[in-house]
């Protein structure tokens, strides 16, 4: 039996904070996505988009410094950086179907292996689904990487051959963070980049619902 | 002397009927013209169809509305957040019709409403959901969904300063669905958190031009705590 | 034989300002409409719209005060109303399209008495025509009025039962405003509204390609 | 450190390929990249599709460029102007194509590839000889045509303020085609009449985020007078 460590929400989101370049502009959307915001690093400008009609957040303010009329696409509050601009709607969400975002960091129900993304209703019956601007995200921005559990809480895959909850946007996603692994979405399916230390291929391959593929060298 | 500023908010809402379309602005707390939803109910009108990002939460503003039953349908993003029990019990109750729109296409069937641009391609929603029933069209080797205009009679607008030819501009994140909500009413009703002069608000800052609004509404908080 | 005096180019801009209620957006065309901007009636505020990206122009500067930033559709130097706003191409014939203007008062080659518009282009085979923002505004202002001489220099009829100029767009014109006579487009053609003192109505006819009814009274 | 600013004119226009598509703002004298313009001729690249509003006057900038043989083909709304003699020259020798689009087609088709909107409907050019080839459709009675997005591959924009970002801002009547233009093609390469630090325009006041833009060339006059 082989001893590891699955990576804390935090840890997930410094690991894809770690692999964002200087000068992107990334869109957070909720959940451990907007962890990734605390870890980016401090020596990289990387410039954070909030579809409510921000570019340029910086961190959360200090109780003493909110500012009650900024807040982002989750309703928190945010300071703005330098640099930064305030539009509406109709433009934020330009930039963001116009191809202007260069990442999108979503969560996800599940992930196919052919970069389809289920994210926004948990069954076709769902009474009243809330899609918000996951959709408009998942086909607009250059590149979706999606951060999540490698399983549900019941142990379930939520990396599949075929998503079995309704699609937010088909083959979009490029790059899956977990707790266990992270893995690219590739013309020949799920291609593993890196595990976590002390954990086999195998035992990846037992907890995913699709084919794994070792990297190619 | 053009002057769209009116005495209060029932002169503000003055003549919305039965049956209207209402959009309602803001994103979150930020931008919301809770004061002008509060007047709506005060107002009468039945039968409303609401567009909004939300669908209200706790037991104030748009959720205050449905509970008063005045509202039939509603045309959102984002229905389901946390404490939006008034919309989740009226919907499954089956009193209340919903249209989902993701949140980009509902900013931009606004604009073209706004814009006199009667359809529009995109390719969000394309393959999921949400196509279902409407026309596909390939350009460029790409499938894109057709979507239509959504105009409104009213718009509720909540803006930080306006003066009395109805120039505004936002405060923060203000701006949000109030200045594209504020295109695409028949008649415009705007909540202004403070009314300036003519001059006050440089040419170049102007977010809103007056062409947009039809009325100012003072800010006053009938809002209960 | 009447004695009659046509309007000068600057009386039928006045005869036409004169009709302009207080409130309206307008927008104004190049040539005589553009001299409708020196005859508003000081006790009215009335808005004017330039494609180009203002809301509320003022008059020509005096030469000292000229500010070579703020030009109109004309390309002529204006000044800004306190109440102005500045925009972009796209937003600013968003309210053209989007039916926003009250008013725009354009010259015309042809109108024709259902309403035709042909203002951009004197024949079929134009080398290069240049269409501006004409199309756009005809289709899009909520009422279009013209301003024009009643002929042509050689005195040929510029109202006329059909255009043979290529359309600015169809059906589009309420109201006429030549040198001789007022006459509104209505649903049974041209209605003769006011006539210069001294011509008949039946000169007015012998200069006009088209019926003229007499207004109903 | 993000920074956007180039040298010189040289540096802000290399790689412009033979055969792009370039979108050049500004109306009438107003944030016309004259300089930039200039700085084409030099750089040297042919057979080039402009999209501007006009189609220049006199012999200098986008007369110039096109008297230099290195235009293929116009877009635009308005080519016959006051002093467009190389233009009525060159197009009357067949030696230039045009597509006349009008204005406020022109601008929403430029808005459009930057919104990722392949295709809309308007009722401009119904009915006219600009709808000849074109489809049309009707929406609630009335008849529209469909117009394609524009998109370019290099857009030539001159902005008032411009930080290292490349946020901008726009002086008096300049934003017209330079706001829109700039949301539009691959590479923006904004001349900045005044290079300033990353927080002096206020967030409210950026009219083109700094996101649209590629390259930032401080402003120099190579214009010959």
């Amino acid at each position: 039996m082989s001893e590891f460590t699955p990576l804390s929400r935090l840890a997930m989101a410094a690991r894809v904070a770690h692999d964002i370049p200087e000068g992107w502009v990334c869109n957070l959307g909720i959940g451990i996505p907007t962890l990734v915001a605390d870890c980016l690093p401090k020596d990289r400008e990387i410039i954070l988009h909030s579809e409510n009609g921000i570019l340029g957040m910086g961190p959360s303010p200090a109780p003493e410094d909110i500012d009650p009329w900024v807040i982002n696409a989750g309703k928190q509050n945010v300071t703005l950086l330098e640099g930064a601009s305030l539009f509406h709607h109709a433009d934020s969400f330009a930039m963001i179907r116009g191809g202007h975002i260069d990442l999108c960091i979503l969560g996800a129900f599940e992930v196919a292996e052919n970069g389809d993304l289920a994210n926004w209703a948990t069954s076709a019956e769902d009474a009243a689904p809330a899609v918000g601007g996951a959709m408009d995200l998942a086909v607009g921005a250059k590149r979706i990487w999606v951060v999540t559990e490698h399983t549900t809480k019941d142990g379930a895959p939520k990396l599949v051959s075929h998503c079995s909850y309704p699609l937010t946007a088909p083959g979009v996603v490029d790059r899956i963070y977990t707790n266990l692994a992270v893995i690219d979405v590739t013309s020949r399916g799920f291609e593993v980049a890196e595990i976590v230390p002390g954990l086999s291929f195998e035992a990846l391959q037992a907890q995913t619902d699709a084919v794994l593929h070792r990297k190619e060298s | 002397m053009i002057d769209k500023r009116v005495r209060d908010i029932a002169e503000g809402l003055e003549g919305i009927q039965d049956g209207s379309t209402v959009m309602v602005g803001g994103f979150g707390s930020v931008g919301q013209p809770d004061s002008l939803i509060e007047g709506l109910i005060e107002q009468g009108a039945r039968e409303l169809v609401i567009v909004a990002n939300n669908a209200g939460s706790g037991h104030v503003g748009l959720a205050k509305l449905m509970e008063a039953g005045r509202v039939r349908k509603i045309i959102c993003s984002f229905p389901r957040s946390a404490g939006s029990v008034v919309f989740e019990d009226l919907f499954k109750a089956g009193k209340l019709e919903l249209e989902i729109v993701p949140q980009g296409t509902l900013a931009e069937r606004i604009r073209a409403a706004g814009a006199g641009i009667p359809a529009f391609y995109t390719a969000t929603g394309v393959g999921t959901k949400i196509a279902e029933g409407k026309e596909t069209r390939e350009f460029d080797g790409k499938t894109y969904l057709m979507e239509r205009w959504l105009p409104a009679d009213v718009a509720l607008v909540e803006a930080w300063r306006v003066d009395r030819w109805g120039n505004c501009d936002y405060r923060g994140s203000g701006r949000n669905f109030n200045a594209i909500m504020a295109t695409a009413a028949k008649t415009t009703i705007v909540l202004a958190r403070k009314i300036v002069e003519l001059d006050e608000i440089l040419p170049e800052n102007v977010v809103t031009p007056g062409l947009f609004v039809s009325r100012v509404v003072p800010f006053q908080s009938n809002v209960p705590v």
